[in-house]
């Protein structure tokens, strides 16, 4: 759609919305309770064993899942170049045997085998993340979300949540068939602003109040079926079973035991 | 632009806890203050998720340099919502971008606070120079390069206040790689500036209601 | 029926038959935002068990008049009373259980992940469980034959796969008045023709009053009750759809073109040179009109 | 021409006529990123100055083929070879020149401020003078009955009007090949028959050829030189309209019904129990012929 590297809205929610295993039948408080203790564990733990361990488990769910992974390793692109990119600047001078370094103007930048291994452990830390989140998104059916934002969420901010995820769809649509009319004739967005800057002006307004647009008279079509503000109020979430709870013991026990074997690893 | 796109494990531990809290406790005036001017504001709700989709859906487009620089549409979001309604769009815009890898989970308390920033300085210069700069377009462009500038420096002092972990430069030259970033950044708040105001002058033209002001 | 066309100048809505109006537009005017005008005094209205169509030019009002029914758009002007409660006077809360409408584009109508969770959406918001609506929703789904669609997502549907799903999740909220805009544009013709009988039975089986606006005026011919011909915004003329489609300057002042079938048996008479003493208009009265004509 | 019929199992595509192919769809298939299989292994060519209908059930697959013709869609298998150059080579930096597509959603087409700047985004991106830009805009604007709308919004236009507008911009550019998904729904009869009449136009005055996906059978019999019936993503038969649209069991497996102007022929020898000898397939073509079946 719009570019290969940035996730594609649509094919995530048709997973999500497929998939029939193990993982999108678990309850989607397990996963969700996962996901913070995932977050707790990267944060706390910088040792490379500990991460790359999590990291192998969570493709394993994802390949099981029969997720589509040259997608998502496509999606890695953007976390990959954050991280290497801000983390780039900060990675020089750390202590640890130098590699080679860069005389500018008089500073010395030198980089260290720990600077490199610095970089590292960030990035996995970030593909950890992005992966176990983008398995939540794709095993998770968008009627378990639904309920699981309002009731995790206060009345407008739910609302607001919900209704801005179906938003997105359709302004990501309207954008790509914009390109799409733009391309067909001749355009190129590039191109185009160089060569018809007054034009792409205007367009980038109209495009902005169409789906604004479009997005008010969705919102009416909702209400014209009895849309009042309650979108989740008919599912029920599935409770965790007995191991999925097991799961989640043994998760909160790997923080604990973090904690204590490691006892500076927050920065306490 | 200023956010951080740093991804989960960058902060420690007390750090995520201290911008979290400070960030919910901003959401949780928020909140107040919209239950209290009761009322119909179904229409403002819709512009408000709206925003958030549009803010999003531009998120993506991004100039994958120092963390991801790209548009950030919060002055517009301020422009549109308000500061009240802005605090919970910037909530809700940073959960979705952490679902999809764009920035940690742990992150999006220190990234509100950053938004948070654009949105109430934007807003207070929209709203307070109508009577000074009647003209939309500069009015908006304004606000925007001074929400921006703001948030950029709230981003740099939340980076320095917390560190990056395992990182052990010195302020000073974390401070030279941050002011490189700023530089970017500030570029891309300029045109980001620019086109707040053509949308905000176009919006003006056809749609004023949106803009909750009549046509000037 | 006779034709009763309605004066561009000066109109008067006179409650035909007010015991079995659901649906009386007062006078209603819509001007847009932008100064463009939808529809202008225009008066209208529909009976029970009674299917309307709306003809009209490219921009005539159709759309905006359909708009009207359910409370989606409000008249800058005059009223519109649905089954006795007042657009105008705010009596419109549970408006949609009573009118269900068809977009135009049906796109601005599908907003759940799937298209099963879509044709569900309204059924469960008239309260039934969660099983209940499953069945209608997939009960829906058959009648216009697209139930093997009920996992896709609504992006990824051919045209004319959104428009069966559009009407579907209206069929599966049965509600007591329907308005379908261009129900069988972008339809293949079994497809269209399973709307159209489907069209017919929920007027036969749950006593629904349909209004469908469509440039189709041999679809209006064979199922509509009565043809409203709209022009500028207002109702121009309105009669039988026999009436109307054999009054060939009528058609032509609205900007229209006789059905197909209408043509042929004319052009078939002038070729002839007998007079149209007849005025069919399915084909299966052309053609028996046809045979007679040739034996006689 | 006779009909050929396509083996589903085993596709060849054969060069009918290499020397006028302007295009060559040489066994391309399209799977989504859903897995829906948008065309599959489909053969299809377009001939000089020749006006191609594909018809086809909803989902058929027409839509997909129409967006590989100027390289929206770029075929997962198989070749595409437009005027010479192959798209899946990449040999296609300025496809557009070479094939307007008018798509089937006309919102999705239209992107400019105002009416006009869309017509005329095409004529300058060719490298027109703005001047020349604007004849060539209005021109086409004229041509499809649309010049009035030209300063209003393009998200301010009603259905059928947005339809003409995305015509208009296609037309302005004068492409070498048009291909059109869905011209006519949405018109009003009138503005039809000016699209109708202009596709014919550009046939002669310019030498275009035309594609253009309907499920107005009665258009695709008036106008096409060749109807290719489409099913489940590939050509499924095609020949001349005559000969399609007189073979019952054809039409059926393809999903669709018969031309109204053909049923009525049918039916009629049927019912006077004649065998239908002539294939009438215009409107004209039927009413002369019944009018000497009469008098014979
Ligand atoms: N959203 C809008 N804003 C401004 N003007 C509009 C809007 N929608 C329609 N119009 C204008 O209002 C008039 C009536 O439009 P409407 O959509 O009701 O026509 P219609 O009869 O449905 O036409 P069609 O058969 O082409 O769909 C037209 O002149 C159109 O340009
Ligand atoms: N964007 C998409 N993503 C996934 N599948 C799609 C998409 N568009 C179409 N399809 C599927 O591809 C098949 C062919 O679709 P296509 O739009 O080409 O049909 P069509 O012949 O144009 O139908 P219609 O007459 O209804 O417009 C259908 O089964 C459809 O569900
Ligand atoms: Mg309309
Ligand atoms: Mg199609």
């Amino acid at each position: 759609m719009i570019s290969e590297h940035i996730p594609d809205i649509d094919l995530i929610t048709n997973c999500a919305e497929q998939q029939d295993t193990v993982f999108s039948r678990a309850s989607p408080w397990t996963k969700f309770l996962l996901l913070i203790i995932v977050v707790l564990l990267i944060t706390l733990t910088s040792n490379l064993v500990v991460l790359t361990a999590m990291y192998a488990i969570i493709l394993l769910a994802c390949v099981m899942a029969g997720l589509p992974m040259r997608k998502i390793i496509a999606w890695y692109a953007m976390p990959v170049i954050f991280v290497i990119s801000l983390v780039g600047l900060m990675i020089w001078n750390q202590p640890g045997n130098p590699l080679f370094s860069l005389d500018i103007g008089g500073f010395v930048l030198t980089l260290t085998d720990q600077g490199i291994l610095l970089i590292f452990t960030l990035l996995e830390k970030a593909l950890i993340s992005v992966t176990f989140s983008l398995f939540f998104l794709m095993t998770t059916k968008y009627a378990y979300f639904s309920a699981l934002v309002s009731r995790l969420f206060p009345t407008p901010l739910d609302q607001i949540f919900l209704l801005a995820y179906r938003f997105l769809f359709l302004t990501l649509a309207m954008a790509a068939s914009m390109l799409k009319a733009v391309r067909s004739r001749g355009g190129g967005i590039i191109h185009s602003i160089r060569t018809q800057g007054g034009l792409f002006a205007g367009v980038f307004g109209l495009v902005f109040v169409r789906s604004f647009e479009q997005a008010e008279r969705v919102e009416k079509a909702m209400t014209a079926r009895g849309y009042n503000g309650t979108y989740a109020a008919h599912t029920t979430i599935p409770k965790p079973g007995i191991a999925e709870c097991g799961i989640l013991c043994a998760g909160c026990l790997a923080i604990i035991l973090i904690f204590w074997m490691v006892p500076h690893a927050g920065g306490w | 632009m200023a956010h951080i796109h740093l991804e989960d494990g960058s902060f420690t531990l007390t750090w995520v806890l201290v911008w979290w809290i400070i960030a919910l406790a901003c959401i949780g005036i928020a909140l107040w203050v919209l239950r209290r001017e009761k009322g119909k504001n179904q229409k403002k709700i819709t512009i408000a998720a709206f925003v958030t989709a549009a803010a999003f859906a531009l998120f993506q487009i991004n100039i994958p340099l120092f963390g991801g620089v790209h548009l950030n549409l919060t002055p517009l979001v301020a422009i549109l919502a308000g500061p009240v309604l802005g605090a919970l769009v910037v909530l809700v815009i940073n959960i979705l971008s952490a679902a999809i890898g764009h920035g940690g989970w742990g992150l999006i308390g220190a990234n509100v606070l950053i938004n948070l920033v654009e949105v109430v300085v934007a807003y207070l210069i929209f709203r307070g120079s109508r009577k000074i700069i009647p003209d939309l377009f500069s009015r908006a462009g304004i606000a925007t390069f001074a929400g921006l500038f703001c948030g950029n420096l709230m981003m740099v002092a939340i980076i320095m206040a917390s560190g990056i972990q395992g990182v052990t430069q010195t302020p000073g030259q974390v401070l030279a790689g941050l002011s490189l970033i700023i530089a970017v950044n500030m570029g891309i708040a300029i045109v980001e500036a620019l086109l707040t105001g053509l949308i905000v002058r176009y919006i003006g033209n056809i749609r004023p209601d949106i803009l909750g002001e009549s046509k000037p | 029926m006779t034709i009763m066309r309605h004066d561009p100048q000066h109109q008067h809505c006179n409650h035909s038959d007010p015991g079995r109006e659901l649906i009386h537009v007062d006078c209603a005017s819509h001007v847009y935002p932008d100064g463009s005008i939808g529809i202008h005094e225009m008066c209208f209205h529909v009976l029970k068990d009674e299917i309307v169509a709306l003809c009209g030019q490219n921009g005539s009002g159709k759309s905006t008049l359909i708009e009207h029914l359910n409370g989606l758009l409000v008249p800058s002007d005059g009223d519109i009373v649905i089954n006795g409660m007042s657009v105008a006077r705010g009596e419109r809360a549970d408006l949609w259980k009573e009118v269900g409408v068809v977009f135009q584009r049906s796109e601005d109508q599908l907003f759940a992940p799937t298209v099963l969770d879509d044709v569900m959406f309204g059924p469960l918001n008239l309260g039934m469980s969660k099983e209940d609506a499953h069945d209608a929703a997939i009960k829906a789904l058959e009648a216009v034959g697209a139930v093997d669609l009920a996992k896709k997502l609504p992006n990824y549907l051919s045209g004319g796969q959104k428009r069966l799903v559009s009407i579907a999740g209206i069929l599966a909220m049965k509600p007591r008045i329907m308005a379908l805009d261009e129900p069988t544009s972008d339809l293949d013709p079994v497809h269209s023709a399973m709307v159209e009988r489907l069209i017919l039975e929920f007027r036969e089986r749950f006593g629904i009053s349909v209004v469908i606006a469509t440039h189709d005026l041999d679809l209006a011919a064979r199922i509509a009750d009565r043809v409203c011909l709209v022009k500028n915004g207002a109702v121009y003329a309105e009669g039988s759809p026999r009436e109307i489609f054999y009054d060939t300057d009528l058609i032509r002042d609205a900007g229209l073109k006789q059905p197909d079938t209408v043509m042929t048996y004319l052009d078939y008479c002038h070729q002839r040179g007998v007079a149209p003493e007849d005025r069919p208009i399915t084909r299966a009265e052309l053609v028996t009109l046809l045979e007679r004509l040739t034996t006689q």
